[in-house]
């Protein structure tokens, strides 16, 4: 039932462990996301991720409530980089126990769908070619507003 | 009487500032009227990068730490950011 | 890229740490499911899983195959356990490594949704009025069938 | 000229079977129409017991592991298992 923004590689045996602790629900979800080594046509040999702190933790506290709610949580957990990153290295992850397989995977898909479109951080790619921000993704944005519908209900 | 104005990102590197204290006296507004467009409309005053930067189409306003429209009214104390869209995860 | 039918309990870091490998895709998900202490109405205090070595290993492998395909993962990994397991242990594990986060996470509720009626295990509960073989579920029937139009392409 | 036949779960328990070859040879049938509904009434006729399970409406039908309806033909050294529904996962 927690956020945590941190500078350092994600771990996440040690994640896993302390989502499910003593007595796991049936049902265990997690998703990770790793630094590409490229981005559409570009080449990316680093990341940099700049962030807004305090609302970041606002922001994913709210959405890891909101997703407990909605699913039926008992556990869940989101972690963000943010800082320089390489790549393959871990970037996010996200992990639910629910009572139901559906509801702990939907609640992974809810969170990832929404923080990146919510959550204040930014991308800024390297490549060969030099450093860019990373424009949001229209696929992104539709991602994202699927869960809409049932938020206003 | 004033607010904190935070920018990211791409406008924290056009404009040059990440963090400042805007003074809301100097900043002519309608009674009780004192929004994030008057605010936007102010800073733009401040050259063209400003007016550039804040009339983006897809600008972001988050106000105390929550995503806003422009008519969201400020009030002293308050933490105003302007950022591009979020492109975290 | 393989399935593994056990008796012993999932190991959840290094199944992960596997399935992931040197060079991760960019999106890594998970699914694990536990023994409940209940099924419905009923206390469960154990949970014996009969199954069909030889099918279930083929109809399995045929799973993760077609995942794979079509949600083009670079890697997968199912283990599903076999035998007598107490509340609160594994059952059943799969994992999806893909370049997009929607593919690797469909992909694990495809595995998740097919193998719970294609995979041929059988559980039978016990609890304090006796032991009883465990129903097929209609919500499991109806989930499997969202991703039959697609099979039919 | 066998076949495998393979029982699992309740079925297994009703019948007290887990795994047998049947002859083919003595199963009546139509040229070139053994087919699994061909197995099921030639089992079927061992009794009450055997009748009731393979003829439950749900019964799950597999020849070489893989789910089959019941027309599917069957031919010397294949193996044949039925089952309830499976409740795997």
């Amino acid at each position: 039932m927690s956020v945590c923004l941190q500078a350092e590689s994600i771990d996440v045996a040690a994640e896993y462990a302390r989502l499910v602790g003593d007595t796991p629900g049936a049902a265990v979800a997690t998703f990770t996301g790793y630094v590409r080594d490229h981005t559409d046509q570009q080449v990316v040999t680093e990341l940099a991720l700049e962030h807004y702190p305090e609302m970041a933790q606002k922001v994913l506290d709210e959405l890891g409530r909101s997703a407990a709610q909605r699913f039926q949580l008992s556990q869940w957990r989101i972690v963000h980089r943010y800082g320089v990153l390489r790549v393959s290295e871990t970037i996010v992850g996200v992990g639910a126990v629910a009572d139901h397989r559906g509801d702990a995977m939907s609640a992974c898909e809810f969170m990832m769908d929404s923080l990146k479109t919510d959550a204040p951080f930014w991308k800024r790619e390297q490549g060969p070619a030099g450093e860019q921000w990373v424009a949001s993704r229209d696929s992104d944005n539709q991602r994202r507003a699927r869960w809409q519908l049932g938020e206003t209900q | 009487m004033s607010i904190t104005i935070k920018l990211f990102s791409a406008l924290r590197e056009a404009l040059g500032e990440s963090e400042f204290e805007l003074d809301l006296v100097e900043i002519e507004h309608a009674p009780n009227e004192l929004d994030v467009a008057v605010i936007k409309a102010a800073l733009s005053k401040r050259g063209a990068a400003w007016r550039d930067a804040l009339n983006q189409p897809n600008l972001v306003h988050a106000l105390n730490h929550k995503v806003v429209f422009t008519d969201a009214l400020v009030a002293e104390g308050d933490e105003l950011a302007f950022f591009p869209p979020m492109t975290g995860g």
